[in-house]
């Protein structure tokens, strides 16, 4: 866990209304595992007074002028929807940004293997390609697909990096059908399920709005499916100190209800172990 | 100047090596801040409110950001003082940093209680009583409201403890003065103020409150300017030490506390935006006095009576 | 939709196109905003405080800004009440928009005396009582910070006036509730809440505050939250029309204090941060309702009673 | 009085912090008079909040392209000093700001002749040249005299400008001593009072921090020599509705004290009229 002022080296509208950023992080960027996220602090002024967590994207490697020395940086992939993030889609490269990461606890593949499957919804993407780079290390995993919902074609994010990550296969579904199936990214996961041998080891991982993660937890605790999903919630701290943040859970094991932290016990989640409202 | 400043305060018998402390339900137990700062460098560490019994707190959202402030309803969440002691307590110890617990309850029997179990606890320098968090209603106002109830509940606890006693105020009272001096009057060592402005944020997309426990408390540098003034008030009128609190963000924010007659601050809702804010906070404090020439932080608060 | 969503509403007999009027201060006499926006379309132009004689005010520095809000001290400086009607409501006569006048005073007298002269004059659509003007201090309180005060009072200013009598509440109390109870006891119209919170900003530099008045009231976005839970609570428990305000700037803001209870809201700050703000603020809530199909702006008070 | 979103042109340091910004509106600056000030708000969050009042430093023509029509633009003159004025300062061109103005009242020339004395402190300078050319078109102006006082040569600002304004005599005092004379800038005008016929028709403008202003009144008063000068104060509205920028006055006739607002009733005074705390 790192704080400090970092170089902004990219932002970039990638789609209307989506931006990427890179940062100069290192010593983020060291650490960093997929799900896992930074709390960004957009500016100096007490409004907006809280930091934003963004996802980790993507670690890419720098390369240095001198002596040939490669660093990691950080990039995040983030969605305009309020007065922090207009903020940050209007800083110039050459600027600094205040972060704190990473926090939370990242997908952690563990001993994964067979087929994995990852479902992102519209901003789902932003963690679950830092998790295709992962899995693409993985020797275990035979097959990943990939399954992308966003609500029109324009912002279909990342289709391509992820086909660059040998996903087995990318399906598309858009609300309006203007690319791909349309509708659902869990009908399009039904299917999948129908077409695959689920007894055979496979493992589902998900990110989007809390509709879809809903539907996709419904999905796969049915069929028995191990899926672990990142969720988003309102943050103070980002750090487990403030209990702001936290979602209802059911222990697995002792079936105890309880509250856990999204930053710090999260943000991703046993499906299965989430008590929606 | 020739020498550094002393910096040094004594807050109820509590001696800390800097003004700053970081205020009770923003730092949690210390745990999650200890990778971020040196723990052992902080003038005192109030834990978050631990309450007889564990409790779950409120159901989310908790929290909603507001302009330059923040709202919470926790609700008390908290592992309850068995685990506390348990658990919590061996971790803060292994730093050289005066404890502060800060003490929840629904009825005095529950302060009682726990500041007996507390009280020759080796580990624990001080009590704060929680007598005015507005998220929990016991049948209309906090004890914090009121003097009448607030001097039978710290004089009740006063009898089972003598550990150092601070008495943390609600700022969601008429006469602010009147409380503390009902504190002191019950044998009160010390003062914290302010805790939270009670507030609502309305969704107008649900067209239902923000946070699902309707009102939360108000914290950060919207109500700096309320806790400067309570500060000021009742270290005119009440002879107690204060930790001033509400808002405070910088050492400039600090030094305004202490010129108003605070002892001493602590920070809240700055530790979730800046990690290091209290560290930071402690050092702006330490230049103010070098570039003002000042020799003693604890000449600060003659200030605010000369006002 | 069909038809324009209904956003006329009734506060106690006055009869307002918009539910959106300008907060007392902060508007002046209209004169100033005359050249900025079109006066005739506010809901109601509520007048800067009058006192029986003129005042001269506090002396500056009377504002500092603080964290999304600011401190003001003016202390009731203002022409009086013979000037006023002499050289004020000629011009406000003009246009077409409800003149709430804020009357203020040291003693029930004085404003006993105001409301008399007050009573039969053309142009003047209702009074606004300024019980809760922290900037001038009578020996302790103000009237509005005690219940069986402001039922005095009142009451006092019921006997001599048959215009609709609106009495503006002070968040600074335990509880606010009472205060409204009292007022409606009392004879009141209709509730305006919230007025100020009192602050302090302390100038590091001189070691003194920043007012010369020492404390100040607090104002804008900052203290949204308190408002809103003081209109709701206040909404609950008393059974008159109120008018919400405390950091509106959007019509966003404004539709959460009509969600909460409000039947209007007055803009006073933001004034100062966009001088259209009243009229934006009234646009946007028209579409608001639009988007929301709702008819009319008066349903909207229901929710907050659900909650 | 207008308000609105105006285009950014330029937004340049001149010294060390020290910016001036150029402002595409005409709207404004087709009334504006020097001594009157422009109110913008520099953000749309709430921190800070109150908009900042900066003086109208030149009134500057700008050819449109089309029908080579010409648009008068405002330029502005400011130092960094605080928040407002640090997100002001990195602003970039092309971007919009939302100002109000022009307000208050200016430095009225009125029936102005014979010899002008023109001294500025520090920031002082800006609106004094604006005024400087008004002066110039005032064809019953005989002499400009300008003083400058600054803390260091490199906050020396607009001598250049002020001597091709056509001015006399243009004089510098510096604090240290590193341009023109050293010490203050009072010491000059005491100087020039000395070897001017105070007889003769002669008004002093001033302008700039308020011991130096505190100075010039006591001298302008003492010699029966008419002074206007420009104050500054904390504004809240800017257009004289919130009486928060108050300054106390006696009057010249009556001798009845009384708050003046500076928005409004100012920021121009005279000398005589003005209460020193
Ligand atoms: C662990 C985590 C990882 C995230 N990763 C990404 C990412 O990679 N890319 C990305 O674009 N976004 C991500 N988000 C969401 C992102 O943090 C919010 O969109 C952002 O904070 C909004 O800030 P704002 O000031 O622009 O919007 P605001 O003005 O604060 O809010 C605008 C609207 O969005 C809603 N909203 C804002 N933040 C949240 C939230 N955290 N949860 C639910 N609703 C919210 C508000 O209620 C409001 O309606 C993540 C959130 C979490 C908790
Ligand atoms: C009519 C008028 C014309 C002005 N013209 C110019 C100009 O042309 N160029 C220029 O650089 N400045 C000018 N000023 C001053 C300018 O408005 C302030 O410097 C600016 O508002 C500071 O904003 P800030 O947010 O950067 O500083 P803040 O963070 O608000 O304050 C920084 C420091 O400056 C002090 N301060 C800020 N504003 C004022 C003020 N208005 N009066 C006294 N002290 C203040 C504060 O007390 C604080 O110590 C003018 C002021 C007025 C009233
Ligand atoms: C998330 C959160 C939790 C809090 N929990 C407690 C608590 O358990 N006990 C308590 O006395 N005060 C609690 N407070 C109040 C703070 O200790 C402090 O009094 C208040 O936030 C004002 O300071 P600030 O503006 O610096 O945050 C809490 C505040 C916040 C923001
Ligand atoms: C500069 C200023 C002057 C005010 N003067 C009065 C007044 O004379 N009478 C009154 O009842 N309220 C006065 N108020 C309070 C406002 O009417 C309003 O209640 C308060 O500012 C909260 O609303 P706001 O946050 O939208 O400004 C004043 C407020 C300000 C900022
Ligand atoms: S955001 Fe503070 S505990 Fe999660
Ligand atoms: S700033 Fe409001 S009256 Fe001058």
């Amino acid at each position: 866990m790192w704080q400090g002022r970092v170089k902004i080296s990219v932002n970039e509208e990638v789609a209307p209304g989506y931006f990427r950023m890179v940062l100069n992080a290192p010593q983020v960027a060291e650490d960093a595992e997929a799900g896992q996220f930074i709390h960004i602090r957009v500016n100096d002024e007490y409004d907006p007074l809280l930091r934003r967590p963004l996802s980790i994207h993507r670690i890419i490697s720098r390369r240095l002028k001198v002596k040939s020395l490669k660093l990691p940086d950080i990039e995040v992939l983030y969605e305009v929807v309020g007065k922090g993030t207009k903020i940050l889609a209007g800083k110039r490269p050459g600027e600094d940004l205040d972060i704190l990461g990473p926090l939370g606890n990242g997908f952690k593949l563990g001993c994964v293997s067979g087929t994995v499957i990852l479902i992102a919804g519209g901003m789902g993407v932003a963690p679950l390609l830092a998790l295709a780079e992962e899995i693409r290390r993985e020797e275990k995993v035979k097959d990943t697909y990939v399954i992308i919902g966003a609500r029109t074609k324009a912002l279909v994010l990342c289709e391509d990096a992820f086909r660059d990550l040998a996903a087995k296969e990318v399906q598309v579904a858009t609300d309006d059908g203007s690319r791909g199936y349309k509708g659902l990214a869990t009908d399009l996961l039904q299917e999948l399920f129908s077409t695959l041998n689920l007894k055979l080891s496979t493992t589902v991982y998900a990110c989007g709005p809390e509709g879809m993660l809903r539907e996709v937890a419904a999905l796969t605790v049915a069929k028995g499916v191990p899926c672990r999903m990142s969720l988003e919630n309102r943050m103070g701290c980002g750090v487990g100190a403030c209990l702001g943040c936290v979602v209802r859970v059911k222990s697995l094991q002792s079936g105890v209800e309880s509250y856990k932290r999204v930053c710090k016990d999260g943000p991703v989640f046993e499906a299965g172990e989430i008590i929606w409202e | 100047m020739k020498s550094e400043p002393n910096i040094s305060v004594d807050i109820a018998g509590i001696k800390m090596r800097c003004p700053v402390m970081v205020a009770s339900g923003t730092f949690g137990y210390g745990e999650e801040y200890a990778d971020l700062l040196d723990l052992s460098r902080l003038g005192a560490l109030v834990a978050k409110g631990i309450t007889l019994n564990p409790r779950q707190g409120n159901p989310p959202p908790r929290i909603v950001e507001t302009p330059a402030g923040m709202l919470n309803a926790i609700g008390w969440e908290n592992v309850g003082l068995q685990v506390f002691l348990e658990e919590k307590l061996p971790f803060l110890k292994r730093f050289n940093t005066p404890l502060i617990v800060n003490v929840c309850g629904k009825k005095e029997e529950e302060y009682v209680q726990i500041a007996e179990r507390l009280d020759d606890r080796e580990g624990v320098a001080g009590l704060e009583l929680n007598i005015s968090c507005p998220n929990v209603r016991s049948g209309g106002l906090s004890f914090g409201r009121e003097a009448g109830a607030t001097q039978k509940l710290v004089a009740g606890v006063r009898r089972v403890t003598k550990l150092p006693l601070i008495v943390k105020l609600s700022p969601n009272v008429t006469d602010i003065v009147s409380i503390g001096r009902a504190a002191q009057d019950a044998g009160a060592d010390g003062l914290s103020l302010i805790n939270t402005l009670v507030g609502i944020a309305v969704d107008i997309k649900t067209k239902r409150p923000k946070l699902t426990n309707i009102t939360g408390g108000l914290s950060g540098p919207a109500i700096k300017p309320v806790a400067l003034r309570s500060v000021w008030e009742v270290a005119g009128k009440v002879d107690l030490p204060i930790i001033g609190m509400g808002g405070i963000m910088t050492g400039e924010d600090a030094v305004e506390f202490l010129l108003a007659g605070a002892t001493a601050v602590a920070v809240g809702t700055a530790n979730f935006v800046n990690p290091h804010a209290a560290l930071d906070v402690a050092e702006g404090i330490r230049e103010y006095l070098e570039e003002n020439k000042i020799q003693d932080v604890n000449s600060l608060r003659e200030y605010g009576k000369k006002w």
